[in-house]
């Protein structure tokens, strides 16, 4: 069997990625579509939170698909590190737009949500503040990525950021937990799933999971191939310049 | 090796060089924070502590751009980098020497301040440990974020908002440290935390430092 | 001692530069650089004082051998002419201060801080920090911008006695270094042609 | 004249040109005074509108020394010294520049930062026009700071200690005015001395900044 | 059109420099400042471009004459080659920068930013900068540091139109500029003698 790190060459890997992408997105369409409206039409209110409470099947997907989005960037960044193959270091730096874009849904699905739950659209408890956390951190890995010119340069210092960050990034969350103990409201509110939900919010809720997931994929292949576009057009013109 | 290390704090103390920058920077706050929110008493003794930490954070936040940039600048960074003295030694002693330039005055400073902000008594000797204990910690982060953005176009916001984050757990348990000890309550764990930290990163960070600087000046 | 160069390329913002250039340097030998403004030779001498990789090629130097100065002249402003030094002689393993200040004439200008120097002044103490490294191999930029005519012979005067100590140098300029001696290397003929040609970098080639 | 404005805005906007840094700086402190204060909404409703204003005014603070520190160090502003624009029109301008690179920003940040900090919901109205209001003063009074201290090698900690004070009228009436709209007070005193101030200083600060940076240039 | 200094002293730092100094310079010549490192040169053309004021004497010109150029050539790092130029057109009342980018050989370059120049490029620039003033004087500060052969025949070229058009230019200079027909003067004996000679700051003075 050929070894995965064929995929690492540029031509290999946008030859495959010609024919899986429509693939990935369309089927990202579809099962998101599907499990939005199963969602937010076939379900029944809740008694406590009434229909509001149908705004978890966007909240919880993106919630999930932000941190993952963040663990596969680590992986990118070791692959790099470790194995120099440029084209992981091109999706690290497509997959960080894609997990920005998450978790900012995450935050403002949870903010709507929060207004009518707890009254207020922000509260500082901990979950939302590791996630407003990992928004900054995105907000920087991207920023510094954008002001490097060197492409290597910028796969190196943007790895580094990302191990390190990653550290501090569990520090803080622990911290956040460790700093609101007795303070926090919002456990007590939220839906437990597995104990208080039911199938009929589950089904819905894993199939948009999957729909998230699929979209994010979608995202992240999207995003390499423009980047190794924009790779081959510069290379190009240095061409051009030298004749 | 010691050479960099004096002549980094004879600069600070020369005119220009930024030394009593933090320091002044942390006066400021102290006095705005009280005009802007109001002079009760009970409302800033609250929030003391988390003020005093926050404002030396930013302090230490503002001045991180001076440990590489002007270096740079002048061309030094060039020629110590093919200079015999290894590059974690660079950065070590460049963070040694923005401790003592900006965290320094910045703990000697602290219960000074209390008093403008109505700390409460018994918080007085956790302000000035944990900040003792903290501020290390910030001087190694920052320059590893330094060291990320020397060079860059974009170097002061890019290096605040990657630093920020960063910054986090030690403000964290520093404040807590902080307001538990005002409180009264029991302050061993976040003390075994911030210390945990600060002794990892002093451990751990130049490394990381040296190596992103030595991709940066390539 | 000896200074190897095999076919080098270099680059900068990505765009080739130089290609295909070999050349042996002995101890006791000097280089200049000549060549149009923009053709690389500030970055040939970065390559080879090693602060940015060859596009391809290697550069054979003992480690640690290499004094480097370039426009920039890592002077601080707010130090003295002998604090400066100072610095960069500890930095370099200690010695005196003293010959260099004044091999460059600066001996009178010691205690004056680096700010208030006129240009001529502030390149002349910027030589004087290549004395006190005591390095064999100087690789120097431009190095008479600004100098009189009589500190031009004073920096030449420098670097014949680095010669003679069995060291080498390389530099580059537009005008004349008072070194007759010193073979001259015009660059013009080793512009990389295209990005194929002298090694282009190779990931960029596999999108073409 | 107009050339100098839209290439201050376009250096702005270019890699590294500063823009953003206010806009950063104040999030991050919006995000750090939660995290040192403690999470309670009563505590953080109470200080909100005096961190917003203060978080505000520091953030022009700290982007002072841009104005006329890059023009100085490479050389511009002696070539527009002996440029055919008077030395008015040179700061009212700088100064313009100022306002919508940094305080403009922060204007349009404050009701989300707000959401953070839980501010009253009355409040946000009179946040953005106590800011609106209150700005154009800081920017205005920074800028003959800035004059004053151009090419002096201490500047930017003789900066922020000569605006300071210079700062606090405006700091404590847009405050007072955002407190009070908090708590449905009457607003008209605190807003009718804010634009006072405003205007007084837009129209006659730019005289003594100009007058001190020719000094300085000599 | 004319220079005329009149009995000119002046200081930098509180130290008299240059003193007893007076010439004329009329329309359609130039004037080469010569002299030692840290002789005054800087220091006399920050004089008269107004930019400091005279310890003594006078400097008669007439007003909004001068276009300035010194080591630091004004140019913002991120703005393009174009974008630099346009706005200092613009200051000096607009004007087209096509003419000046191509004589001074920057036309390939318009779009490049100002920090991806080498050395010879950026001043090529700054020299390009005083075209576009439409000054008739010009006061410059070793103009052709970093440029090659071929940019100093071009420089010369420039200040030989200005000249033809019924500018005049003095320069300072430690280097030839190709410009044989300019008038050079050396500084070396208008050295100011003694705080006492050659009119002192009698504020001082008034302290010995
Ligand atoms: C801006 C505000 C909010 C943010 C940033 C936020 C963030 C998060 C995060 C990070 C998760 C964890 C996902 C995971 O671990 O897989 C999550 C899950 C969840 N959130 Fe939110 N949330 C916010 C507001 C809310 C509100 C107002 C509610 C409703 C009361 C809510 C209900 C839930 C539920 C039910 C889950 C899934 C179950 C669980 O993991 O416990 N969230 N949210
Ligand atoms: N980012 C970039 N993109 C394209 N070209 C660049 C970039 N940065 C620099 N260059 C070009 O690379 C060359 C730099 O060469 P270098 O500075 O080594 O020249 P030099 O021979 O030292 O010239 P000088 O004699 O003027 O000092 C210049 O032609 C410059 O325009
Ligand atoms: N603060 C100061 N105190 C005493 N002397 C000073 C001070 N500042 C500058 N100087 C001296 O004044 C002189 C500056 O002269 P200037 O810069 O005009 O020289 P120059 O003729 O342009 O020299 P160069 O050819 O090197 O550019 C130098 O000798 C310098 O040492
Ligand atoms: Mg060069
Ligand atoms: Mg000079």
């Amino acid at each position: 069997m050929a070894s995965v790190w064929e995929y690492a060459n540029p031509r290999k890997f946008m030859h495959t990625s010609d024919w899986l992408l429509p693939g990935v997105a369309w089927a990202a369409a579809v099962v998101t579509t599907v499990g939005l409206v199963w969602g937010f039409f076939f379900t029944p209110d809740d008694f406590r939170q009434g229909s509001t409470v149908k705004i978890v099947f966007l909240h919880v997907p993106s919630a999930l698909m932000a941190i993952n989005a963040w663990i596969m960037m680590l992986v990118a960044s070791l692959i790099w590190v470790i194995r120099r193959h440029h084209v992981s270091a091109l999706a690290a730096k497509a997959a960080a737009p894609a997990g920005l874009v998450m978790t900012a849904i995450a935050l403002i699905t949870g903010a709507l949500w929060g207004q009518p739950i707890w009254g207020t659209w922000w509260v500082w408890d901990p979950r939302l503040t590791s996630f407003l956390i990992l928004f900054l951190f995105y907000l920087g890995y991207i920023a510094l990525w954008s002001s490097i010119e060197d492409p290597d340069t910028g796969a190196d210092l943007t790895a580094v950021l990302c191990l390190v960050g990653s550290v501090f990034a569990l520090l803080s969350r622990y911290a956040a937990f460790f700093w609101t103990q007795g303070l926090h409201q919002g456990a007590s509110l939220s839906l437990q799933p597995g104990t208080r939900m039911d199938w009929a919010y589950k089904a819905p809720l894993y199939i948009s999971m999957v729909g998230f997931g699929l979209i994010f994929l979608a995202l992240v292949l999207l995003g390499t191939r423009t980047e190794i576009r924009a790779r081959r057009m510069k290379a190009l013109l240095t061409r051009e310049r030298m004749n | 090796m010691i050479a960099l290390l004096t002549r980094d704090l004879r600069l600070a103390l020369r005119a220009g060089g930024g030394f009593g920058l933090g320091l002044a920077f942390y006066l400021i706050l102290a006095v705005l924070v009280p005009l802007g929110v109001g002079p009760e008493p009970t409302v800033l003794a609250a929030i003391a502590p988390g003020v005093l930490w926050v404002g030396a954070l930013l302090a230490c936040l503002l001045s991180l751009d001076r440990i590489f940039a002007l270096d740079w600048e002048d061309g030094s960074l060039d020629l110590l980098a093919t200079a015999p003295i290894p590059l974690e030694g660079v950065v070590t002693l460049k963070a040694l020497a923005h401790w003592i330039t900006t965290a320094l005055p910045l703990v000697l400073a602290a219960p000074v301040l209390g008093v403008l902000l109505n700390l409460p008594a018994p918080a007085y000797g956790w302000l000035v440990l944990s900040l003792l204990l903290g501020t290390p910690a910030l001087s190694v982060i920052g320059t590893f974020g330094a060291a990320l953005t020397v060079g860059l176009k974009r170097g002061g916001l890019l290096l605040s908002l990657l630093v920020l984050p960063l910054y986090i757990p030690t403000l964290v348990y520093g404040a807590e440290l902080v307001s538990r000890g005002a409180l009264g309550l029991p302050v061993s764990t976040p003390l075994a935390l911030l210390a945990g930290i600060t002794a990892g990163s002093v451990a751990l960070l130049p490394f990381a430092s040296a190596a992103v600087l030595r991709i940066n000046l390539r | 001692m000896e200074l190897r160069l095999t076919d080098i390329a270099c680059a900068r913002g990505g765009v080739p530069l130089i290609a295909g250039l070999s050349l042996t340097l002995r101890a006791g030998h000097a280089l200049v650089l000549r060549g149009p403004n923009g053709c690389g030779k500030t970055t040939l001498l970065r390559t080879i004082a090693g602060l940015q990789p060859p596009l391809a090629g290697t550069v054979d130097l003992p480690p640690d051998a290499v004094a480097y100065a370039a426009h920039a002249d890592g002077l601080k402003a707010t130090l003295s002419v002998a604090e400066n030094l100072r610095f960069w002689a500890a930095i370099y393993g200690g010695g005196d201060i003293a010959p260099a200040l004044a091999r460059m004439n600066l001996t009178d200008l010691a205690e004056r801080a680096a700010q208030n120097l006129s240009a001529g002044q502030k390149r002349r103490l910027g030589l004087a920090r290549l004395l006190v490294t005591a390095r064999p191999v100087w690789v120097l930029d431009e190095p008479t911008v600004s100098l009189d005519a009589a500190s031009v012979a004073l920096f030449a005067d420098a670097v014949r006695a680095h010669l003679a100590g069995g060291g080498l140098a390389v530099m580059a300029t537009h005008i004349d270094l008072g070194l007759d001696e010193a073979r001259t290397l015009d660059l013009t003929p080793y512009k990389a042609q295209r990005a194929g040609a002298g090694g282009a970098d190779s990931f960029d080639e596999a999108f073409l």
